[in-house]
Order: structure tokens, then C-alpha cells, then sequence
């Protein structure tokens, strides 16, 4: 059979109007990285409930200090007040000297959040630079690399007892101690990253157009990194927190009259046998955050792939 | 390939030096008011004090005493405690604790390697079913509460139900057990989301779609395609997990009561004896460089890819 | 227009691959005259990219020179020069999709070397130029606040282009630009590398691994085989005479759009091995005016006589 | 003096009454908290080296169950008039034992105390418990010493070492013979029997320790045993295995065969193999007490286990009167605040966190402690008058008093406008413990200094509390210091604190092992007071050899140190629980040295002895020690 296009009515078609603007439009498919990530991530119920359990804490953390006057150290001289189990008044109990563990409980969170997030922020910051500029400068990767199998030899141990010792516990030696050590892995990390993209051609274009190392850094490298970067600032939070926790254990964490949730998980577990509760509020939020943490994280991470962009 | 292994060595050596030595310098910081305790200021005065701690001999130079350090080494004499332990010989303080942590560390790979590598399998083949639910629940537990708890508790509780001894003792193997276990449970969990975690990676390549497509089993697939090549990128771990069990863990061996290596290093550090943290440093730096090196030579040998000179200049 | 935009005599570019040295291009001499289109054609790994990266600095040469409007440009040079340098030789890539950087938006890739070299009063002239570049490819200004990967392989050459030509180069090295692109967008590009030709009196180095392409464009060919020039002319004349042996095969490989000549097309191979280079090595020589081969003196009374016998015929 | 082992037949008549029809074992299994430093027993920081020490080596004197000193390796010994020359006479034939053991072909002879005394009066032996007051008691020891420490360092050199070393000839410790030493003193001293059981003076074999040289106690066959017990087995941080020694000279009263000591870090773990049989004895925290409590184990938990070191130890305040804290240093060297404070420390309430049952029975209101020194008539030092008066005063917080003291002292130290008499503002820099700000104002701002781990802290935070609460938070701001691990060097010493909390064990069975250390300078004047009142009289009473006569002036000085006080003593060493299958009363018993730490006559039984059971041997055994002691 053969078309015969002649014999068509003549107004059934129409010759279409050509416009060249509008034939650039139909290449062009409307889509933004960031909002495909967030709708990928909002997807998921658990992640999203996780999410929530993240903001709730934080909120709780850092709210629940500012709008409550209750000090999370106060004594009681009332021995009857020492060791009670939940109640109305203490939601949470009190522990061996009668401070309210609901109130311990959140300027603990507070406390050991804002460790994580500090220690995340550092963590990242540095191993993002550092990892950076040792990906890219090939004059540099020999000598960090060495620095970096020296670093990673160091077992962990040294640094996290000798610091508190030549700075005394606080805060910030912990901060110092874990970081000291924390932004090596991610360093290494994004060099590797930035290895594998370091010579794509769009890097090649931008230094044949003559762009500032700095710039090369900041707008070619990095903002492939942000998505992965995020993932293990999230990471670093709970590492953190649990990392408080061990040095608590050891005697090494922050002074034990700051309230934090590693200060209460060694404290609640001198009393476990008697007191469980006391345990069991401190560890419940360790648990929580570290699982939502990671759970968050690894989902963002996942989201952020566009490969996962439907 | 020989020349290639000597320089590696080389380098590895340098590493192993500029560690150590870094560490040397580090504990310099620490005060020499460390090595006496409230009693001994009372009983002691400046003469005596300082006499002790010459004996010690924390009181010369430091590149005199690294310069002695080196010099026993070359000797093969590793020195003798100062403060934990004082005037034994470092070597058999090692020599006595070393094998629990190896023996345990050994045990427990053993367990969670296969254990982990399984369930890493079976997560990966059900992917979003049952059993990678379970497992993921499982890692995220597992990482999630303190590991202080959770030990704490399978010491106390499944002791008591199974009536087990709570601490190790040489003599009754009932009582190895729950140490190797809680030894495990932290390692099976990384080696099934690492396995799982690759080989989810390695399932979307298109390699193995054209398996599939071309009418392989999917058990084929799983075993010929997709675990040997997520294996490749594990395998390399392993040397350096194997070498460093002798680290031991400080948690597990304080509560089980294992001699072991666990608590030394830190104990050492906190008591400021410098023998014990400098071998202990050495060791564990040379087996951790040793480690990679073995990695990178076992994964040239599983994967045909890999040249060993190449590797250099390649990331991990 | 006789006037040599950019010369480059006896380049010889090394590569360190561990410990290994390994020579990727040796001995290439040329003349770039300015408003000219010369193609450097070759098989792929033979070089000529890595002569365009060399002129742009991106591999360093390890011998020989390379004068850009009679300056070094190679080696170290003042600040002053690579600045004027990076302005006026500009290049674009081969793969649209990997030359772009999918993480900034069409904005910042076009202005990105304005930025550099602060070129623009204020904000205003700096978007006012973007634009206009868009435009000049025949994409939309609105384009500007996309991401690339929201476009098509041939628009986003296009925007490499703009990229390119918002800096007001006087040489584009244009290395492969359409091979990594559909069949059907190609005359698109190689029609608007034409006309800015035409409009800007662009000088271009193109780079390709087909005759077939470069024909019609180029106003000389130069053929790079294992590193070395092995022939440069005219275009037609390369067409007409070719004189090396690899260019003969090369050309004998390029399709005829007719199948009854295609059928009889005789494909011609080259085997580097015909030639005796062991008593005498060869030199870059010029047979006839602007026609270059390297042959040593035997194969160049051979061919020259060749070229007489067939241009008599 | 010479003193003869009483009434053994009564002892062993009594425990026989105490444990009829109850099974006793042949084997003891304890558990210890820190590794030894190692078996060299002269050198003993950790208390499983003192354990070590104590049953592997026997002194010349030991003290008994009553805490008599009694002869040991030493058969009888007596004294010059002066007490400055001491000489003992040693059983005869009586050998060393090793590992395994065996008796060895060395006999324990007069040289070998000489040995032990040469080894630790070297420098390099690196012995920290040869204090300097040692040193000065025995004559020509601290030129010795010193003298090698100077050649030591290239201070001296006009002397070898060897010919330093051989200069120890002239030190007061001599063997006259075989089978006597004695020992030569600077100063006379009647209770010289309590130095004898430190560590510092047991006998060590010559020949065997040149034989092993450095290696001397790095192992368990690396040294000899005289004590009633030989090492048979030893892993390093795991286990000592203590068995009898078959050629003990009092080999007949070692009931328990062999002790196994298992190291268990967590007081809860021991708890827990206690009540799994697996272990004879257990020490309890006031939390498991309360855990047991309503459990079949609940009628056998008791406190003040007799042979526990608690009573010769004593934690008191001490208050730095020469801080660096302008506010704190007006305030303290004030009488009225320091009897404020004194009263304003509810010392029972904070003794309450370690133990919530019986708090009040463990404060103690004197430095020297009760029933450890007695006089020539058998009356304890601290019943004399002026100190038993303080002891009866129990606990005498009362925030009443405590605020009308505070009151006067406010009254005399600020100008009613709560600005404090001739304080000006200033930072107060304590670096690295503290740094603050203080303004001259009320309230008073102190630092108190505390250890980093939890019940320090926690008392930290109940004196704070106490203290604001008492003196109100408008006159008194508690500030924290903390340290890790030497609160001495890093706190104390540089006077880096305003108050803090110590405790200190008595020493030697003289009220001047601690009186005399609490003078202008003395060794544990931490809070740098100086009383010339009460120095005159620490020194007028050092020079009494009669001990009442002594007794009486010390006990003067003590209530006058006190009464103005210059520390405030707190309470007496821990209170621990027990929960145990040695029968008590049983082990020797003394405040002083290593004897304590002895298990030589420990009877052990099947079952946990229970409260009612305890109560009635106490009685029958406080009524043999008043017998003993008045005898």
C-alpha cells in the first residue's frame, strides 16, 4: 500500500510556524537539584518522622533552657528529694542529689548538641579545605599524604588522653581533642572526591578561562561535595555525642558538674541497678538522635544522588 | 614489582618514624608532677624528687632520650615500664597481654566476618525486604546506643540468664564466650552495610544488568558479579583489621577482666610511661602501615584492574 | 592577512605516567595566521589535543616554543602575558556534557572568565555582556538562571561557545567541538562557529579527528600522526595532492556520500613501517609552497615527483 | 618493752565457740581493683602491692588482731633507755621459699635486713616511701642518701658511687650478728615498733638479689618469700594466686591454704560473683547495699569490717589561708568565719552520699584517730581530756551558730555595705584550675577544688548548696575547680584553691606523725596558717618520752589546733560495706605500715556471716580487746 499524500483534503494540515526561540525551549527541561533532593527526601515517612525527632530535640535542647528557670544543678538539700523515681514535678525523676533530671535531661541535649554540631562544623570545615586543596594542588598531595599516614597512625587513644591532661577537661578540649583527629578521614575523603572530578573538562574550561585557585575550590569543587558533605556533618553529630560518652567513661569527658548526656549516661550508669530510669532517659536521647542522625543523613545522602531523581 | 614493594617499605618506614617521634615529643608535654601522687609530695622532698625522676630518666633532653629510645631499639631492647608496671620489661608486659586481645580480635573476626559478610549478602539480595530491614535496624542499634550500655547489659543479663561466669577466666571456656560475641557485634554490623552497601552500588552498573538481561541467575549474578566486586573494594580493609586486633578494646576488656591490650595504651598514657606508649605507638603504627600495604597487595591480587605501581597515586 | 597570530616551532610535550616518561608530541612546527582556520587532524591519541592544551598552558611544552602575536608563551611567563593570553585564546571542548560545571549556573559559566579578569564597569555591563553572548549563540537571555543540565547537548555547546566568545577572543581552539554531538545539531554548530568567524574575525584552531569535517570549514589541514605533523596544506591542496602516506589513508577512509563511489572507494592502510627512517630520520619540509610533509629526502623526491606526476596529469 | 603473744589459747578458744558446727574452707577468693606495680615489695603505691607485700614478707614485729605490735621474724627485741637504739633478736632457722614452695638453701638472717634497708636507702631504687622524716629518724641515713642523689646528679664528684655505697656502714642499721640487727636513731623514739611494719623494712636475700638484678620482683620467681604466703600464680592483670607457705614460722595459724585474687574493676561485677559464689567476700557501695536489700544476702551486710584500714585514716577541709583570692584570704584568716564554716558544713549530710544508713557513724571531729595510740597504762590518746570532749560533740553542725559567727565576722570584716574591708576588685588567676573575677563585694566568692569524677563532684555540688544555704547566697558564692589526676601538683602545692578536701593516714603510733606535720611549714600544712601558740606546744611535747606526760601536752595542742580551726576534720576512712564469708576478727588488725593488709589467721566459711552473727563475735571480741588493752 502506498501513501498517497496528494489525495489528503487540502486544510487538514497546516504547515506549523517555525520559531527559533521557542525550538531552544523544547531542549530545556525545567528541573532544580535542590528541590528534586528535598521532594526525594520528603518522600520517605521515616526520614521526614526522623527529621522531626531532630527538630523536636534541638527545639527541646535549646528552647527548654531559655524559657525554663529551673537549674539543671540545683541541689537538694532535702535527702528525701534525692533518687525519686518519676513523678508529677519530675517527669523525669531526680538523681543522687535531687536535681531534675527532666531539666538535666535538656541542657544535657543542649550541651551535647551543640558539642556535635561544633565538632561537625569543624570536622567538615577543615577536612573540606584541607581535603580540597589536597585533591587539587598536586604539589600538595605528597606531603599530606604523608602527613595524613602519620596522622592515621597516631592511634586515637594518645591524642584524646593527653590533650585533657595538657588543657585540662572542658569543652572545648574536647572539642580540640575529637577534631584533632575527626576532619582526617573526611579530608581524606574529599581528596579522593575531588581527585576523580579534578580533571573533568568543565574544571579544564575554568582553568583555561583562568580561574583563581580559590575560585576553582569554592565553585567548581566544592559544590559537588556539599550533598556528601552534609551527610557526614550529619554523621559527625552523633559520632560525637557517642564519643562524649566514651570519654565519660574513661574519666577524660567534660567536667562533671557541666550536664550533658555523656555526663548523664556515666552517671545514671553507676546507678542503673538501683535508679534504671536514670540510665534510661540520658541513653533513650543518645539513641534517638544518633539513630535519626543516621538515618537522616544516609537518606539526604541518598536523596541528594540524582540518579535518584525520578 | 619488587623495586615498587622496597619503596613502599621505604616509605612506610619514614611514616612509622615521623609517628613515633611525633608521639615522643607529645608526651613531653605532659607535667612531670604526673609521676607522683599527693603522698609521695608529702613524703618526698625536692632532692628526692628530683633524684626519682632522674632514675626515670624523664629528666634529660628529649633528643637524648629519643636518641636512647632508637638505640635499645636497634638492640632490640624495647626498655622497661617506668610507672604502670616499673622495671618490667616492656616486651614482656607485651608478650603476656598481646595474645588475649590477638586471640579474641581473631575469634571475633572470624564470627563477624562471616556472620557480617552473610548478612550483607542477604541484605543486599532482599533489598527493602525483611531481612534488610531487620539488618539495617540491626547496624542502627547497634550504632545508635552507647556501646558502653549495650555491652554493659549483655555482660550482666545473658550472663545471669545463661548462668555464664561474668568475667574470663583462662581455664573456663564457658565463660570465652560472651566476650567474643560482644567482640563481634560491632564488627558484623560494619562488614554487613559496607557488603551491603557496595553491592547495591555495584547492582546498578550496567554490567550487571547486561548479566541479567542476558539471562543469568540472579544467584549467579549475586555471587559471580556483584559480590566479588563489592569484595574488591572491602578486601583491602582486611589486612589492617586483622593486624590491629591486637589492639584489643578498652571496653569490653575492662568489663570482662581480659589482661589484655585493651586498657594499656591508655593507661600508660594517663601514668605517663613513656616506654609503654612508645612501643605501643611503634607497634601499633607499623601494623597499621603494614596493614594498607597487605590491603593494597591482597586487592592487586583479587582485582585484575590494579597494577601494583599504580597505586601510589591512587586514593584508597 | 599575512600576519602570524601564533607560532609554534619544534614543541615536544612529555607526559611523566610514574616513573615512566612517555613524548606526546615531538618535533610539531606551525603557523597560525590570523582569521585563518587551521584543523589539526588525527587519530585519536595522536596529539593533537595535547597541542591545543599546550598552547593553553595547561600541559606544560617540554622543548621547542610557542610565541602567541610573536610573544613566548610558553614556559614561565609575566603575569601580564598569560592574563592577555588566557583573554584572547579561548577553547572549547569536546563533550558539552562534561565542560560545563553542572553545579553553577549558566550566569556564572558565561561570566566566569569576566570574573577572572574583572571585566565589566559593574554588574549591569557584566550581565548585559552575558547576554548578549547567550544571544550571539542563539540562546535566550532568560537562559541565564538555568542549570546546565537543563539543556540539550547542542545548546549546551552553545553556551561553551558563549562562554568562550563573552571573553572577545581573537583564537578559539576548538578541539572537537561537534564530534560528542548528534549527528543532527552539528551543522548547527559548525555553522554558527562559521558565522562568528565571519562576524568577529576569530582566528581558529581546530582540532578533529576527521577529514570529512574539517574540509569545509578549514582554510589549511595540518595531519598529526603519533605526535608529529606529518603534512599540512591548503585545504584543497591536502584534498587534491596528498603526499604522506598516512594522510592518503586517512582521506581514502573518509565516506563519500555517494554509494556507487563509496563501493569502488579503495581504503588505503598505513603502515609506519614502509618508511626506512633508520638510515635517514625525517624532517618537516616543504614540498611545494605551504605544503608541508615530513619525509626524508628520498620519500621527498619520491612524492614531490609524485605530486608533479599527478598535478600534470 | 617486750611484749609476748597473749592468750593465743583464749583466741583460738573463742573462734572455735564463734564457728561451731559452721564449715570453714581452705581457700579465700578476693578480688583487687588496680594491678600491682610489681612483687618488688619495697616499693608499694598500689593496695594490691601493699596486699602483696604484707602476706609474701614478714617484718620483724607485726601487729596482732588486737593491734599490739608482736614479734614476728623478730623473736624478742628491746630498747636503750632513750629509745634511741633498737635491737632485735631472729628466730633461728627459719628459710627463704620460692615460687614454687620450696625452701631455698638461704636462711633469713640479720644481714638480710640489712639488704632490704641498703636497697631502699639507694636513690636509685627509686623507693618514694622512704620519706624525708625516715630519713632524718635514722641515723646517718640522710647524709647517705643525699650523698648519693649528689653524686647522681654530677653535683658531687670528689666520691665514687661504690665508695658512697660502702659508706652505708655508717648508717644506724647494723647487723650485730647472725641472728641480731639493730637500729641506731637520731631522736629518741619510743614508738619506733609502728615504723617496723611499713614495707621500708623488710628483709630482702643478698645473694638472690644480685642473682636477679634488675629483674628483682618482675615476676613471681623473681624474688623470695618469708611471709606466710609464696606466689603461685600470677597473670598480670587478671590474677594473684596467694598459696601457703609450708615453712612459715607461724605456719600452724594459717587457716586458708590458698587465696586467689582476681582483678574486678566494677564493684557491680563483684557484687554479682559474690552472689554467685564465686567470691568469698565482696565490698559493697552504699547503691548495692540498697539493691540487696530485701534479698536473702540483705542479713549478711555489714559495715566497719575491722581489719579495713577506715580507722587510721582522716579526711578533713583545708582551708587556704594563703589564697590568691583577695576576698577568700580576708574572710579565712578570720576566727569567726572559720568557726562559721565550721559550723555551717553539715559534714553527716555530706557523708550521706556515701553512705545513706549509718552517715554519722563515721565523722570524726579529731585529726589524730581513735584506738590506735594508746599510753603507758593503756588509756587512748584520744580520751585524754580537752579531745574527748570534742569527740563527744558528735556533729555539730547548726546553722544557727554558724550564722551568728558569720554575723561577727561580717560585722568585723565588711563595712555594712557589703563591701569587703581592704579587698579591692581583681582577677583571680588559679590557672589552670580556676579563673575569676572578684569585686570586693559580698558575696565572698571561694573556689573549692575537686576531683573530675562523680561522687567528688556531687559533694562538691552538696557543700556549695550547704554553704549558700547556710551563709545565703548573698554572703557566699561557691565556685568549682577541677582537676584530674594530682590534685596535689596541680592544686594543692601552688595553693590553687580556696578549700579543698584531703585525707591523710597516720602514720606512726605518735600524735606527732600528724600534729607534728601541721605546723608553720609542716609537711601537710597545706592551708599555710602558722600559730606560734601551737607550735610552741607540738614542739614542747615532742621532747616528753614518758608517753602520758607527752600525751597530755599533745592533746593540748590538738584541742587548741581545733578549737581555732585551722582544718575541719570530717570523717574517718570509708564506710564499707561487706558482705563476706571471713569469719571476723579473725585477721590482724593495725593502723599503721602493711599489717592490715594481712590474711595470715583469716578463717573463711561456707556461708556469708550474717549481722546478728558479727554483733555477737564484736562483743565477744571488744570485751578481749579491753582486757588486752588494760592488761
Amino acid at each position: 500500500m502506498k501513501n498517497d499524500y496528494a489525495q489528503l483534503p487540502v486544510g487538514l494540515f497546516r504547515p506549523a510556524p517555525f520559531d527559533e526561540a521557542a525550538a531552544e525551549l523544547t531542549g530545556y527541561a525545567p528541573y532544580s537539584y535542590w528541590r528534586s533532593t528535598f521532594r526525594t527526601f520528603i518522600r520517605n515517612p521515616i526520614s521526614v518522622g526522623l527529621l522531626l525527632v531532630i527538630v523536636v530535640f534541638c527545639a527541646m535542647g535549646f528552647l527548654y533552657p531559655v524559657f525554663s528557670n529551673v537549674d539543671p544543678n540545683r541541689v537538694d538539700l532535702e535527702t528525701s528529694q534525692w533518687n525519686l523515681s518519676p513523678q508529677s514535678g519530675h517527669p523525669f525523676g531526680t538523681d543522687g542529689l535531687g536535681r531534675d533530671l527532666w531539666a538535666r535531661t535538656w541542657h544535657g541535649t543542649r550541651t551535647s548538641m551543640l558539642l556535635g554540631f561544633i565538632i561537625a562544623v569543624l570536622d567538615v570545615g577543615i577536612g573540606m579545605v584541607v581535603g580540597a586543596l589536597w585533591g587539587y594542588v598536586r604539589r600538595l598531595d605528597r606531603p599530606m599524604t604523608e602527613l595524613y599516614n602519620v596522622l592515621n597512625n597516631v592511634p586515637q587513644p594518645v591524642i584524646l588522653v593527653l590533650l585533657p591532661y595538657i588543657l585540662r577537661p572542658g569543652f572545648w578540649t574536647i572539642i580540640i581533642a575529637l577534631c584533632s583527629t575527626g576532619w582526617i578521614g573526611i579530608a581524606r575523603f574529599v581528596r579522593n572526591k575531588v581527585i576523580s572530578i579534578r580533571d573533568a573538562e568543565y574544571n579544564v574550561a575554568s582553568r583555561c578561562l583562568g580561574t583563581p585557585l580559590h575560585r576553582m575550590i569554592s565553585r567548581n569543587v566544592l559544590p559537588y561535595l556539599v550533598s556528601v558533605l552534609i551527610m557526614e556533618a550529619a554523621l559527625t553529630i552523633p559520632y560525637s555525642i557517642g564519643s562524649e560518652v566514651y570519654l565519660g567513661f574513661i574519666g577524660l569527658g567534660l567536667p562533671l558538674d557541666t550536664v550533658s548526656l555523656g555526663n548523664l549516661v556515666n552517671l545514671g550508669k553507676n546507678n542503673f541497678m538501683l535508679y534504671p530510669y536514670q540510665l534510661a532517659w540520658p541513653t533513650a536521647i543518645v539513641a534517638a538522635i544518633t539513630i535519626s542522625f543516621y538515618i537522616v543523613g544516609n537518606r539526604f545522602s541518598d536523596a541528594s544522588d540524582p540518579r535518584n531523581h525520578v | 614489582m619488587g623495586s615498587y614493594i622496597l619503596k613502599r617499605l621505604g616509605q612506610s618506614l619514614v611514616t612509622v618514624v615521623i609517628v613515633v617521634v611525633s608521639v615522643f615529643m607529645l608526651l613531653r608535654l605532659m607535667p612531670n608532677s604526673g609521676y607522683f601522687t599527693r603522698e609521695d609530695y608529702v613524703n618526698m622532698d625536692q632532692a628526692a624528687r628530683t633524684a626519682y625522676l632522674r632514675n626515670l630518666g624523664v629528666l634529660d633532653n628529649p633528643f637524648v632520650q629519643l636518641a636512647h629510645f632508637a638505640g635499645g631499639l636497634m638492640k632490640g631492647d624495647l626498655g622497661r615500664s617506668i610507672s604502670l608496671y616499673p622495671r618490667s620489661p616492656v616486651s614482656s608486659i607485651i608478650a603476656e597481654k598481646a595474645p588475649y586481645s590477638l586471640c579474641f580480635g581473631l575469634a571475633s573476626i572470624i564470627i563477624s566476618m562471616s556472620l557480617g559478610l552473610g548478612l550483607g549478602v542477604l541484605m543486599a539480595r532482599h533489598k527493602d525486604g525483611f531481612a534488610d530491614w531487620m539488618g539495617t535496624l540491626y547496624v542502627t542499634v547497634v550504632r545508635a546506643i552507647p556501646s558502653l550500655i549495650w555491652l554493659f547489659f549483655i555482660q550482666l543479663w545473658i550472663s545471669g540468664l545463661m548462668g555464664w561466669p561474668m568475667i574470663f577466666y583462662l581455664d573456663r571456656p564457658v565463660s570465652w564466650i560472651l566476650p567474643t560475641i560482644s567482640f563481634s557485634l560491632a564488627g558484623l554490623g560494619w562488614y554487613a552495610i559496607w557488603l551491603r552497601r557496595f553491592m547495591v552500588d555495584e547492582e546498578n552498573r550496567d554490567y550487571v544488568k547486561f548479566a541479567t538481561s542476558k539471562g543469568l541467575p540472579r544467584t549467579r549474578v549475586m555471587r559471580g558479579h556483584i559480590l566479588r566486586n563489592a569484595m574488591v573494594v572491602l578486601v583491602q580493609y582486611f589486612p589492617q583489621q586483622i593486624l590491629l586486633t591486637i589492639a584489643g578494646s578498652l571496653l569490653i576488656e575492662s568489663l570482662y577482666n581480659i589482661p589484655g591490650m585493651g586498657g594499656l595504651l591508655v593507661s600508660a598514657v594517663r601514668q605517663q610511661d613513656n616506654p609503654i606508649v612508645q612501643t605501643i605507638v611503634l607497634l601499633y603504627a607499623v601494623l597499621g602501615v603494614l596493614g594498607v600495604f597487605l590491603g593494597d597487595l591482597l586487592m592487586a591480587f583479587v582485582d585484575p584492574r590494579i597494577k601494583l605501581a599504580d597505586c601510589s597515586g591512587k586514593g584508597a | 592577512m599575512s600576519d602570524t597570530i601564533l607560532s609554534v616551532k619544534d614543541l615536544k610535550v612529555d607526559f611523566r605516567v610514574g616513573r615512566r616518561l612517555f613524548t606526546a608530541v615531538q618535533g610539531v612546527s606551525f603557523e597560525l595566521l590570523r582569521g585563518e582556520t587551521l584543523s589539526l587532524v588525527g587519530e585519536s591519541g595522536s596529539g593533537k589535543t595535547t597541542i591545543g592544551r599546550a598552547i593553553m598552558r595547561l600541559h606544560p611544552a617540554s622543548s621547542g616554543e610557542i610565541r602567541y602575536e610573536g610573544e613566548r608563551v610558553d614556559g614561565r611567563i609575566p603575569a601580564e602575558r598569560e592574563r592577555h593570553l588566557r583573554q584572547k585564546v579561548q577553547m572549547i571542548f569536546q563533550d558539552p556534557m562534561a565542560s560545563l560545571n553542572e553545579r553553577a549556573k549558566i550566569d556564572y559559566i558565561v561570566s566566569e572568565g569576566l570574573l577572572n579578569f574583572g571585566l565589566f564597569k559593574d554588574e549591569a555591563e557584566r550581565r548585559q555582556k552575558v547576554e548578549r553572548a547567550l544571544l550571539e549563540v542563539g540562546l535566550l537571555p532568560e537562559f541565564a538562571s538555568r542549570f546546565p543540565h537543563e539543556f540539550s547537548g547542542g545548546q549546551r555547546q552553545r553556551i561553551g561557545i558563549a562562554r568562550a566568545l563573552v571573553m572577545e577572543p581573537e583564537l578559539l581552539i576548538a578541539d572537537e567541538p561537534i564530534s560528542a554531538l548528534d549527528v543532527s545539531i552539528r551543522a548547527q554548530v559548525i555553522n554558527l562557529m562559521n558565522r562568528l568567524k565571519r562576524d568577529r574575525k576569530l582566528t581558529y584552531l581546530f582540532i578533529a579527528h576527521d577529514l570529512s569535517v574539517v574540509r569545509f570549514i578549514s582554510d589549511r589541514i595540518a595531519v598529526i600522526h603519533r605526535g608529529r605533523l606529518v603534512e599540512l596544506a591548503q585545504a584543497e591542496r591536502l584534498f587534491e595532492r596528498p603526499l604522506h602516506p598516512y594522510t592518503r589513508a586517512l582521506l581514502s577512509a573518509v565516506p563519500v556520500p555517494d554509494p556507487d563511489m563509496e563501493r569502488v572507494n579503495r581504503h588505503v592502510a598505513y603502515d609506519p613501517l614502509m618508511h626506512d627512517y633508520g638510515t635517514e630520520p625525517p624532517l618537516w619540509r616543504e614540498l611545494e609552497v605551504g605544503h608541508f610533509v615530513l619525509s626524508n629526502m628520498r620519500e621527498a623526491a619520491e612524492w614531490s615527483a609524485l605530486g608533479q606526476v599527478r598535478g600534470q596529469t | 618493752m617486750k611484749k609476748r603473744i597473749a592468750g593465743i589459747s583464749l583466741v583460738l578458744a573463742l573462734i572455735a565457740l564463734g564457728t561451731a558446727g559452721a564449715a570453714t574452707l581452705d581457700r579465700f577468693d578476693g578480688t583487687y581493683i588496680a594491678e600491682g606495680s610489681s612483687f618488688r615489695y619495697f616499693y608499694t603505691p598500689t593496695t594490691t602491692d601493699q596486699k602483696v607485700a604484707a602476706n609474701t614478707q614478714d617484718g620483724l614485729v607485726e601487729q596482732d588482731r588486737y593491734s599490739r605490735f608482736v614479734p614476728s621474724l623478730a623473736e624478742s627485741w628491746s630498747s636503750n633507755p632513750d629509745f634511741t637504739e633498737w635491737t632485735f633478736n631472729l628466730r633461728k632457722g627459719i628459710m627463704w621459699v620460692d615460687s614454687k614452695g620450696a625452701k631455698t638453701a638461704y636462711e633469713i638472717t640479720a644481714d638480710d635486713f640489712v639488704e632490704g634497708f641498703r636497697h631502699v636507702a639507694d636513690p636509685k631504687n627509686g623507693i618514694k616511701n622512704l620519706s624525708k622524716d625516715i630519713r632524718k629518724l635514722i641515723f646517718g641515713l640522710n647524709n647517705y642518701y643525699l650523698d648519693l642523689v649528689d653524686i647522681d646528679s654530677g653535683k658531687k664528684k670528689d666520691i665514687t658511687r661504690d665508695k658512697a655505697l660502702a659508706a652505708f656502714e655508717g648508717v644506724g642499721v647494723k647487723a650485730l650478728d647472725k641472728y641480731t640487727v639493730t637500729y641506731k636513731l637520731n631522736v629518741p623514739t619510743p614508738f619506733f615498733l609502728s615504723f617496723l611494719v611499713m614495707e621500708l623494712f623488710l628483709p630482702v636475700e643478698k645473694d638472690f638479689l644480685a642473682q636477679v638484678g634488675p629483674d628483682f620482683g618482675v615476676g613471681k620467681d623473681k624474688l623470695l618469700y618469708s611471709g606466710a604466703y609464696y606466689i603461685s600464680d600470677w597473670q598480670r592483670d587478671k590474677q594473684i594466686v596467694f598459696k601457703a607457705n609450708p615453712f612459715y614460722w607461724d605456719a600452724k595459724t594459717i587457716k586458708v591454704k590458698t587465696i586467689n585474687l582476681q582483678k574486678v574493676t566494677d564493684p557491680n561485677v563483684t557484687v554479682q560473683m559474690f552472689q554467685r559464689g564465686e567470691l568469698s567476700q565482696a565490698d559493697l557501695a552504699a547503691d548495692q547495699v540498697k539493691a540487696l536489700a530485701g534479698t536473702k544476702w540483705a542479713a549478711s551486710i555489714y559495715s566497719d569490717p575491722p581489719a579495713a584500714d577506715r580507722f587510721s585514716v582522716t579526711y578533713w577541709f583545708v582551708q587556704n589561708f594563703s589564697s590568691s583570692n583577695p576576698e577568700w584570704k580576708a574572710f579565712i584568716n578570720n576566727l569567726n568565719f572559720r568557726k562559721a564554716l565550721s559550723y555551717g558544713i553539715d559534714r553527716v549530710k555530706l557523708n550521706e552520699l556515701d553512705d545513706p544508713y549509718k552517715p554519722a557513724s563515721v565523722i570524726r571531729n579529731t585529726v589524730i584517730p581513735e584506738g590506735q595510740i594508746y599510753d603507758e597504762k593503756g588509756r587512748d590518746y584520744s580520751d585524754y581530756p580537752g579531745i574527748k570532749e570534742i569527740r563527744a560533740a558528735g556533729n555539730y553542725y547548726n546553722k544557727a551558730k554558724a550564722r551568728e559567727y558569720l554575723a561577727k565576722a561580717l560585722a568585723e570584716l565588711t563595712d555594712g555595705k557589703g563591701n569587703i574591708k581592704g579587698v579591692q576588685a581583681a582577677k583571680v588567676d588559679m590557672k589552670p584550675v580556676a579563673e575569676f573575677q572578684v569585686d570586693g563585694k559580698l558575696p565572698l566568692q571561694m573556689l573549692y577544688v575537686h576531683f573530675n569524677d562523680p561522687t567528688d563532684t556531687k559533694r562538691a555540688l552538696l557543700l556549695k548548696a550547704m554553704l549558700e544555704d547556710a551563709f545565703g547566697k548573698e554572703n557566699i558564692d561557691v565556685q568549682f575547680g577541677q582537676v584530674i589526676d594530682d590534685m596535689f601538683a596541680e592544686s594543692v602545692e601552688p595553693r590553687r584553691f580556696d578549700m579543698i578536701y584531703d585525707n591523710f593516714r597516720f602514720g606512726f603510733a605518735d600524735p606527732s606523725a600528724q600534729l607534728g606535720r601541721l605546723i608553720t611549714d609542716g609537711g601537710i600544712n597545706d592551708g599555710q596558717y602558722s600559730d606560734p601558740e601551737y607550735d610552741k606546744l607540738v614542739d614542747e611535747a615532742a621532747k616528753k618520752y614518758i608517753l602520758s606526760e607527752r600525751y597530755k601536752i599533745f592533746a593540748k595542742a590538738e584541742a587548741l589546733f581545733l578549737d581555732r580551726c585551722y582544718v575541719i576534720p570530717w570523717k574517718m576512712g570509708g564506710s564499707v560495706y561487706t558482705i563476706t564469708k571471713v569469719v571476723p576478727f579473725t585477721s590482724p588488725k593495725g593502723g599503721f605500715g602493711i599489717t592490715r593488709f594481712k590474711y595470715k589467721g583469716m578463717v573463711v566459711e561456707k556461708d556469708p556471716i550474717t549481722v546478728k552473727r558479727y554483733e555477737q563475735l564484736k562483743a565477744a571480741f571488744l570485751k578481749e580487746l579491753a582486757a588486752v588493752n588494760t592488761k
